[in-house]
C-alpha cells in the first residue's frame, strides 16, 4: 500500500471529523464533490451534514468560520486556490488572527490553502502565500513538505486552539508517496532535518524540500554532503534548528517558491545574521521564484521557480566560495 | 448576557408593552447620558481616540438589544450603546474601554467601539465594516450543528455598510444556510461624510431583501413603540425557523461621524424634517401624551441614570491603565507557538 | 476591436433581424466547432492546464458580443468563446492562447480564457470572480471623464459568481455612478459542482436588480431570438443614458465545469427538461423552419468553420512556444524601477 | 511660512489635478469633505467633477481605478485607512499588479495608504502595509519620510506608468512641517542619507527616520556618529545606498514599524548579508513592531513599535560590540 500527500490530507480530515464532533469543513464544492482537488471526497457521505459547499464567497467563508470557532467550533475552510484567499484576506488577518489577543477567545480554524505553480497553472492559481500570512501576528502557518507530516501536521492544525494557515502544495498532491500514516509526529514549531550533512545547509520547506533533496543527491556523487532543513512551519520558524544547522556547516543556502522581496528566505537569511552572525563562514545565499506574475507556460513557469538546476548552481557556488 | 438589562421599578398595574416601552426608554436614556459623557470626556481630551454616538438611534438600537435573549447572538456596531445595553452590556464595560481601563473586556487593548464578550454572545467588533455579519452566522450554524435551537443572531449596520461586499457575502450565505439572522440597517442618511445618494441608488435599501430571499420591513427608526414591534416581530419570525430577516431603519445620525466631526455638511433642511426628530424627545412625549411618565419621573429617571454615570466613571477613574512591562505581547493562545522578538 | 466580426455573405433579400440571426448562428457554430476541437486537444494532452467550454451558452454570449459596437467595453468571462468571435476577437488569439503560443496577446504568459486587448476595449479577465465588473466601472467612467458618450460595457458572469463581493460592490457602483454597465449573468445551474440551491436563495436572480436600482430583464438563454433581442434592448437602454442594466439568462451547461470534470453530479432529469436544450442545434432547427437555411446550407457552414479552425490550428502548431532566455522578467512597465534579483 | 506632511501631500495632487487633465482622485468622503485627514480639502470645489466620493467598497474602488488607468486615465484612490485596503488586496495585488505583465498594458494608479499607528489608534487604523505589497511583483512601494518626499513622491507616483502604493504615515500629518516645497528630488528608487555618520548606519523608512534621527541626535552627544538611511522607496530598494553606508560603517541597524516577521527589515538585513556580507564588522541587527496587533491604549501602543530609546538602546549595544 502506498498513500499519496493528498490522500494524507483527506486521510486527516476524516480522522479530525471522526475523533472530534466540533470539526467541520466548510468550501466551495467540498461536499458531494470532493473538492477540486479531491481532498475531501466521500468525506460529505461519511459525516452527514458537516462537510458542506460554501458559495463563492470567500471573505464569508472565513467570517463564518471565526463566528463558528467562538462558539466551540473547530472549522476547516478549504480555499479552492490559495490566490482566491485573498478575497478572505481581510476576514483571516483581521477578523481571526486578532480574536484571541482582543477578547481572549480562541480562535481554532484551519485555512487549507492549495498552493503553488503547477505546470499550466498561471498567475492566478500558482501562488505561495504563506509569506503574507506570516507577517501577521496571531497566525500559525504551517508548509508540509512530506506525505506524513501532511498528515500529521493537519491533525496539528486542526487541534491548535489559534487560526492555521495550512498551505499544502498541489505539485505534492499525487507526485509524493509514502508507505503508510505516521503514528508519530515532531511536534508543530520543529523543524526537521530532511538529510544529514556537513559542507552546505539548504534550508527549504512545501515543494522545495523535494528540490533541495534531489541536489543533496547529486552534489552527493560530487562529494559533497549537504544538509536539508525542512522548516516544516513557517511561523513559527524553528530559528535554532536552522542556526544548529549553519553552525555545523558553516554555509547556508535558503530556497523559497515566493516571489523574491521579503518571504520565507528574507527572514531565515535575516535571522541567521543577526543571531547566527559568526556562524557564517561565507555570506549566504537565497534563492526564490522570479519577481513576476507566476507565468501560465510549462517553458516560463519552470524557469520561474527555483528547481534543482538553479539550487544547485548556488550550492555549487556557495561550496566554492 | 454579562448580566441582565435594566428593569424599571413596577409602575403598579403596567401593560407589558407599556412595561417594555418604559424598559426601553430608560436604556435609551442611559445610553444618551453615556454618549454625552463621553462626549464632553472627548471634548476635555480624555479620551484616546475617536468617540462614536448614537444620538438619535437609540430607538432602533434599544429596540435590537431587546428582541434579543439571553443566548442569542448579537453583532452591535459603532451606534449601539442603546442596544448593548438592552442585551446586558454593563456600563462599566463602555466606560472600561473608551478610558481605556487594563480592567475592561478589551484590557486597553482596543478601545471605544471595539468591545464584547464573544463567549456571551455579545461580539466585538472589528473596523472594516460588513465583516461581523458572517461571524455572526458562523456562530448561528454552530448552534444548528451542535443541536440548539430558537436562538437568533442579530447584526447592526449603517447605510453605508450595505455598499461592502463582506455585506453581500453574508447575506447570501444566510439565506442559503436559512440562518436566523436579523440584519438591522440603520439608514441614518450618511456613511460619515456621504449622503445616501453617492452610496447606492435603489429606492430603498429594503428592495434588496427580495434579492437575497430575506425577509424584509421597513421602520421609522424615531419612533420607539413602532421599533419594538418591529424588531420584535423580526426577531421571533427568525426564532421561529422562518429564514433570515432584513429591518432597515430610516433616521438621521444626530451627531457627528464622530465627535471630532461638526457634521457641517448635514443640510439644516434635513435636520428639520419630520423623519429627523431625536426619539429620544419623542418617546418622552409620547410617555407624557400616555400618562406613563410625568415630568417629575421623567426627572428622577434622568437623575438616577446620570448618578449611575458619574458613580461608573468615578470608580473607573481610579482603575489602572495597562502597563506594558504586565503585558504579555502574545497574540496566540497557543504560548509554545509564539515567537520571542528581541 | 482588432477586426471585424464575421459577416455572412448576403443571404439575398434579407431582413435585418434574419441577418443578425445569420451572423449570430455562424458565429456560435464557429465557437462551438473551437470549443470542441480545444476539448480534443485536451483529451489528447495537448492543452497546458484547463480548458473551459461554453457549450450550451452560445446564444447568449454571442448575443452579448452582437449587442456591442466598436469602441465598447466586453469582460467576457469563462463560457464567452462565441461574444468573444462576435465582439471580434480573432480566432488566433484563442488558439494562440490555449497552445501557449510566443506570438499570442498573453505571450504565454496567460492561458486559456485569460486573454485580451485592454486597450481595444476586450478586457483580459482574472481568475477571480466579479473582479472585472469594476474595471469596466472605471472604463465607463473615464469615457464620461474624457467626454466620450454613446459607449457602454458589457460584462458576463455566471449564477457561481453572484455571491462575490466584488459583484456586488461594482454593481452598487455602476448604479451609483449611473455608468452604461450591462451586467449579463448566465444561470446555468451550476458554479462547478454547486447547485445554484447552495449558491443563492432568492426566487430569481433577476430579483437583485431592483436591490441596486439596475434595469433588470430576464431571458431564455437557449433562444437565440431572444437573447438578441434582450441584448440589444439592453444595451440600447445603457447607450441612451437609462442607467445600469441586469440580464439573467437561464440555461444550463451542456459540459463539465472544464474539460477534467465530467459533471457527473448533473441530474440526468435536468438535462432533459426543454430549458437545457442545446442552443445551437435549437437555433439549426429555427433556421430551417424559417427556411433561412437548409441542409445542405447548414453543412457548408460547419465544413467552413471546420476548415477555419483546422488552418488556424495548423499555422498556430507551426508557432514558436515562448523562450524563457528572451523573456525579460520584468513586471513593472518602468524598466528602471524593476528590481534585478540573482 | 511652513508646510505640513499632510499639506504636502494635498499640494501634490492639487498639482498632478492641475497639471494633468488624466489626474482623477476617488476616495470615501475626498469630496466636499475633504477626506477623513483632510488630505483632499478645497480639491473637489477647485476640480469639479475629478474628486468624487466613493462608495464603502474598496475591491470596486481599485477595480475603477485600473478601468480607468486602461482608458488612458490616471486616477488616485485614498484608502480611508491603510487597514482598509485589505478589501482591495485581491484588485490590487491580482488585478492592478498584473495587468501590464499580463497584457503589456501600463497600469498608472496611485493608492494612497494613510498608515501607521498614532495614540488611540487601535488594532485596525494603524496598519504599517508596505511589506504585504512590496512581496507583488508589479507594484512600487513608496514610504517617504519627509514633507518634501511626501510631495515630490507622491507627483512621482502619479507620473509613474505603474501602481504605486504610497505609504503615507499618519503620525507625520500635522507634525512634520518644512519651509517649503521643493522643487527637485532623488529619482524613485534611490536611497537617501538623512544624516552622515561613520560609526553605525540605521537604515529607516517612514516615520521611523524621525525616530532614528533623534537616536542620531542623542548618540552624538555621546560622541557616535550615526548615519541614518531613509530608503524612501521599499520596492525598489535601494541596496547600493545602504550597502555603501554599512561599507563606511561596518554596523547595521535596521528598523521599521511593522510586525517582526518578514517585512523590510527582514529584506534589508537578508541583502546586506548575502550581497555585502563582508562589509559588516558585527552582526547586523533589526527592531521591528511587536507581534501582536497594533493596540489601542497610548501605554501599550508606545511600547509596541520602536521608539527613539528602543532604537538608541538597540544602537548602543551593536556600537559596543
Ligand atoms: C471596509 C471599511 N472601509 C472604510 C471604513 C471607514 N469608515 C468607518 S465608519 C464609516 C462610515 C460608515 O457609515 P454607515 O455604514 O452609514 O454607518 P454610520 O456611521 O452612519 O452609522 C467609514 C467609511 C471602515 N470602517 N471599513
Ligand atoms: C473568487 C473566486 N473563488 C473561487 C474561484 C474558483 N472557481 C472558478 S470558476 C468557479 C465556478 C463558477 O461558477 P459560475 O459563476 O456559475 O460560472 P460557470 O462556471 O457556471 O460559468 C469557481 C468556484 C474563482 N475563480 N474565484
Ligand atoms: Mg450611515
Ligand atoms: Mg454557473
Amino acid at each position: 500500500m502506498s498513500i499519496t500527500y493528498l490522500e494524507a490530507i483527506r486521510e486527516a480530515q476524516a480522522r479530525a471529523l471522526n475523533d472530534d464532533p466540533r470539526v467541520f469543513i466548510y468550501g466551495q464544492d467540498v461536499g458531494a464533490f470532493g473538492g477540486a482537488f479531491k481532498a475531501t471526497k466521500n468525506l460529505a457521505a461519511r459525516f452527514p451534514g458537516r462537510v458542506l459547499d460554501a458559495p463563492i464567497s470567500e471573505d464569508a467563508m472565513a467570517g463564518l468560520a471565526v463566528g463558528a470557532a467562538i462558539e466551540g467550533m473547530r472549522p476547516i475552510i478549504e480555499m479552492q486556490f490559495a490566490d482566491f484567499s485573498t478575497v478572505a484576506f481581510n476576514q483571516i488577518i483581521n477578523q481571526a488572527a486578532t480574536l484571541f489577543w482582543r477578547t481572549n477567545v480562541p480562535c481554532p480554524i484551519t485555512v487549507r490553502l492549495p498552493c503553488g505553480g503547477t505546470s499550466g497553472g498561471g498567475p492566478f492559481h500558482s501562488q505561495m502565500m504563506e509569506a503574507i500570512y506570516a507577517h501577521y501576528p496571531g497566525l500559525v502557518v504551517m508548509t508540509p513538505a512530506t506525505v506524513e507530516d501532511a498528515y500529521s501536521m493537519l491533525l496539528e492544525a486542526v487541534a491548535i486552539d489559534d487560526p492555521v494557515i495550512f498551505c499544502e502544495h498541489k505539485l505534492l498532491y499525487n507526485h509524493l508517496k509514502a508507505e503508510k500514516l505516521p503514528t508519530e509526529a515532531l511536534p508543530v514549531g520543529k523543524a526537521r532535518i530532511a538529510r544529514e550533512g556537513r559542507d552546505l545547509t539548504i534550508v527549504a520547506y512545501s515543494a522545495m524540500v523535494q528540490e533541495a533533496l534531489i541536489v543533496a543527491d547529486e552534489l552527493a556523487t560530487e562529494g559533497w554532503e549537504i544538509e536539508v532543513v525542512d522548516l516544516r512551519s513557517v511561523k513559527p520558524l524553528d530559528t535554532d534548528t536552522v542556526m544548529a544547522s549553519v553552525a555545523r556547516t558553516g554555509r547556508l543556502l535558503c530556497v523559497g517558491e515566493a516571489f523574491p522581496w521579503g518571504g520565507v528566505t528574507a527572514e531565515v537569511i535575516a535571522r541567521v545574521a543577526c543571531e547566527g552572525f559568526g556562524l557564517l563562514d561565507v555570506p549566504p545565499q537565497r534563492l526564490n521564484a522570479k519577481d513576476t506574475p507566476v507565468p501560465y507556460h510549462p517553458n516560463l513557469w519552470a524557469a520561474h521557480r527555483p528547481t534543482a538546476p538553479r539550487i544547485a548552481a548556488a550550492a555549487r557556488k556557495l561550496l566554492r566560495l | 448576557m454579562v448580566h441582565s438589562p435594566l428593569k424599571p421599578e413596577p409602575v403598579g398595574d403596567v401593560s407589558p408593552m407599556q412595561e417594555l416601552y418604559l424598559r426601553a426608554y430608560r436604556l435609551m436614556l442611559l445610553a444618551r447620558v453615556l454618549d454625552d459623557k463621553f462626549a464632553s470626556l472627548y471634548r476635555a481630551g480624555k479620551i484616546h481616540g475617536g468617540v462614536f454616538l448614537g444620538r438619535g438611534q437609540e430607538a432602533l438600537s434599544v429596540a435590537c438589544g431587546l428582541a434579543l435573549r439571553e443566548g442569542d447572538v448579537f453583532a452591535p456596531l459603532i451606534r449601539d450603546q442603546a442596544g448593548r445595553l438592552a442585551f446586558g452590556e454593563p456600563i462599566l464595560d463602555a466606560v472600561r474601554t473608551y478610558l481605556g481601563s487594563a480592567l475592561g473586556p478589551m484590557r486597553g487593548r482596543d478601545g471605544n467601539v471595539h468591545r464584547g464578550h464573544p463567549k456571551q454572545g455579545l461580539l466585538a467588533m472589528i473596523s472594516h465594516l460588513g465583516a461581523m455579519i458572517s461571524v455572526v452566522n458562523g456562530a448561528l450554524l454552530a448552534r444548528r450543528m451542535k443541536g440548539i435551537a430558537g436562538t437568533v443572531g442579530l447584526a447592526c449596520c449603517g447605510d453605508g455598510a450595505t455598499s461592502t461586499g463582506a455585506f453581500h457575502e453574508a447575506l447570501n450565505q444566510a439565506a442559503v444556510e436559512k440562518l436566523p439572522l436579523v440584519m438591522v440597517v440603520a439608514n441614518n442618511q450618511f456613511a460619515y461624510s456621504t449622503p445616501t445618494a453617492r452610496q447606492f441608488a435603489c429606492d430603498s435599501l429594503l428592495d434588496r431583501a427580495a434579492g437575497y430571499g430575506f425577509h424584509g420591513s421597513e421602520v421609522d427608526g424615531t419612533d420607539l413603540s413602532a421599533c419594538l414591534t418591529t424588531l420584535t416581530a423580526a426577531a421571533d419570525r427568525a426564532r421561529a425557523g422562518r429564514g433570515p430577516q432584513l429591518v432597515v431603519a430610516r433616521l438621521l445620525r444626530l451627531c457627528g461621524h464622530g465627535e471630532h466631526d461638526d457634521a457641517h455638511y448635514v443640510d439644516a433642511k434635513l435636520k428639520h424634517l419630520p423623519a429627523s426628530r431625536d426619539c429620544l424627545k419623542a418617546s418622552e412625549d409620547f410617555l407624557r401624551a400616555q400618562e406613563w411618565a410625568d415630568a417629575p419621573t421623567l426627572a428622577a429617571w434622568r437623575a438616577e441614570v446620570v448618578q449611575k454615570v458619574e458613580e461608573t466613571l468615578a470608580k473607573v477613574h481610579r482603575e489602572p491603565a495597562p502597563d506594558p512591562f504586565k503585558e504579555n505581547w502574545y497574540a496566540l493562545s497557543a504560548r509554545h507557538l509564539c515567537e520571542g522578538y528581541e
